[in-house]
């Protein structure tokens, strides 16, 4: 299940079948809002999303994962809008019998949530100025959140 | 041949708008990005675009049909 | 911070100060008793605890961790004594700017915890009958959950 | 010398108790375990254990003091 909201995201675990999770290992991953990028003091954090491509491309990510890697059980949720800082802006999870594919799943699922989801943030300023980040993978360099 | 181009992020605020129709004699989305240039000042180059038809990631080179919802995707940042 | 307990564990996120995971990205591992174990029904599962040295080599476990894993907070807890099927046995917080750390502080702590962790699981199954089982590492092999 | 002894997991089974008293003549882990074998019959063998003193793994070797908490910790299931 891919979920694209406004509303503040439900804890990752959440967002599988309580059958699911029986499974064994359960990972879950949460990007959060930080009150700081690139030394800039950030107030506020707006996400732009193409909604159709957003849910397409959020449903195919996750049909990739669970071809991937077996027999695992994976969701996301991004969020939408305008967001507070610490807020969840992304949760990832996935569940499994072994432990090592649901790591490796959940982690392939981020990593592409961030190189392919249609999604923009757009930083708000102490100073009452805005800006996009250009993008959070590749400018931030590999080691990027 | 028209088509309904969307906007979003920086190439939102240049074009001024989220969405407007296009019609013209282009096939494929490197012809219409060409033929969007030519309308609106865009602070992005092709080389950093990907484009999407009707929510699916296509190549510039793929065939653009009648109607289709054809986006210009500036670098993603979600997450 | 390293918790062994007996009642129910808290959620994976619960077990930082809020501070902690207003850095980026949040990686959580949850442990779930499962129902079956190579082929027999599982109905209840105890897991007993040399409770001084669990709590003295969780605590080294994540010390290690925040040394192998730079700028990341890590957190733990394991459960004891009778869990019921579908409850969590033992939850893994690692919470850092840059995900890539978050990812591999807590992978690295679950296994430690479960090469290292002193405690040990007795199996309940429908005919009445309890077992240890014998390793959770290495006899069911290197991917066992 | 005398030390306090743990037992789990299937070695308390086999002790029959989780804890007990030793007094004797040894001065490793090493030693109290070929002590500890000729009063009761365990499942595992040494090769199959660690142990730890006051709290902390040591090697078999390791010197023991009088009054240590010494265990044979069986392989570990937890997680």
């Amino acid at each position: 299940m891919f979920v694209l909201q406004a509303s503040p995201l439900p804890g990752g675990a959440d967002l599988l079948p309580p059958g699911d999770l029986a499974c064994g290992g359960v990972v879950v991953f949460e990007g959060r809002v930080r009150d700081h990028n690139e030394g800039r003091a950030v107030t506020a954090l707006e996400y732009e999303a193409y909604e159709a491509l957003a849910q397409a491309e959020g449903e195919r990510i996750l049909a990739e994962a669970a071809q991937r890697f077996g027999p695992v059980r994976v969701a996301a949720a991004h969020r939408q809008g305008l967001l507070q800082l610490g807020e969840a802006a992304v949760v990832v999870v996935a569940a499994s019998a072994h432990r090592q594919e649901a790591f490796a799943a959940c982690r392939w699922v981020i990593d592409a949530i961030k190189e392919r989801l249609p999604v923009w943030k757009r930083e708000h300023y102490v100073d009452g100025t805005r800006a996009w980040v250009a993008c959070g993978c590749h400018h931030h360099g590999p080691e990027a959140p | 041949m028209k088509v309904t181009v969307r906007y979003f992020a920086q190439l939102r605020d240049a074009a001024g708008t989220g969405s407007e129709q296009v019609e013209g004699d282009f096939r494929t989305p490197a012809d219409l990005w060409t033929h969007l240039c030519a309308r609106h000042v865009f602070p992005l180059g092709a080389a950093d675009l990907r484009v999407s038809v009707n929510a699916r990631y296509v190549p510039f080179e793929a065939p653009l049909g009648e109607g289709d919802e054809v986006a210009f995707i500036p670098p993603v940042s979600g997450g």
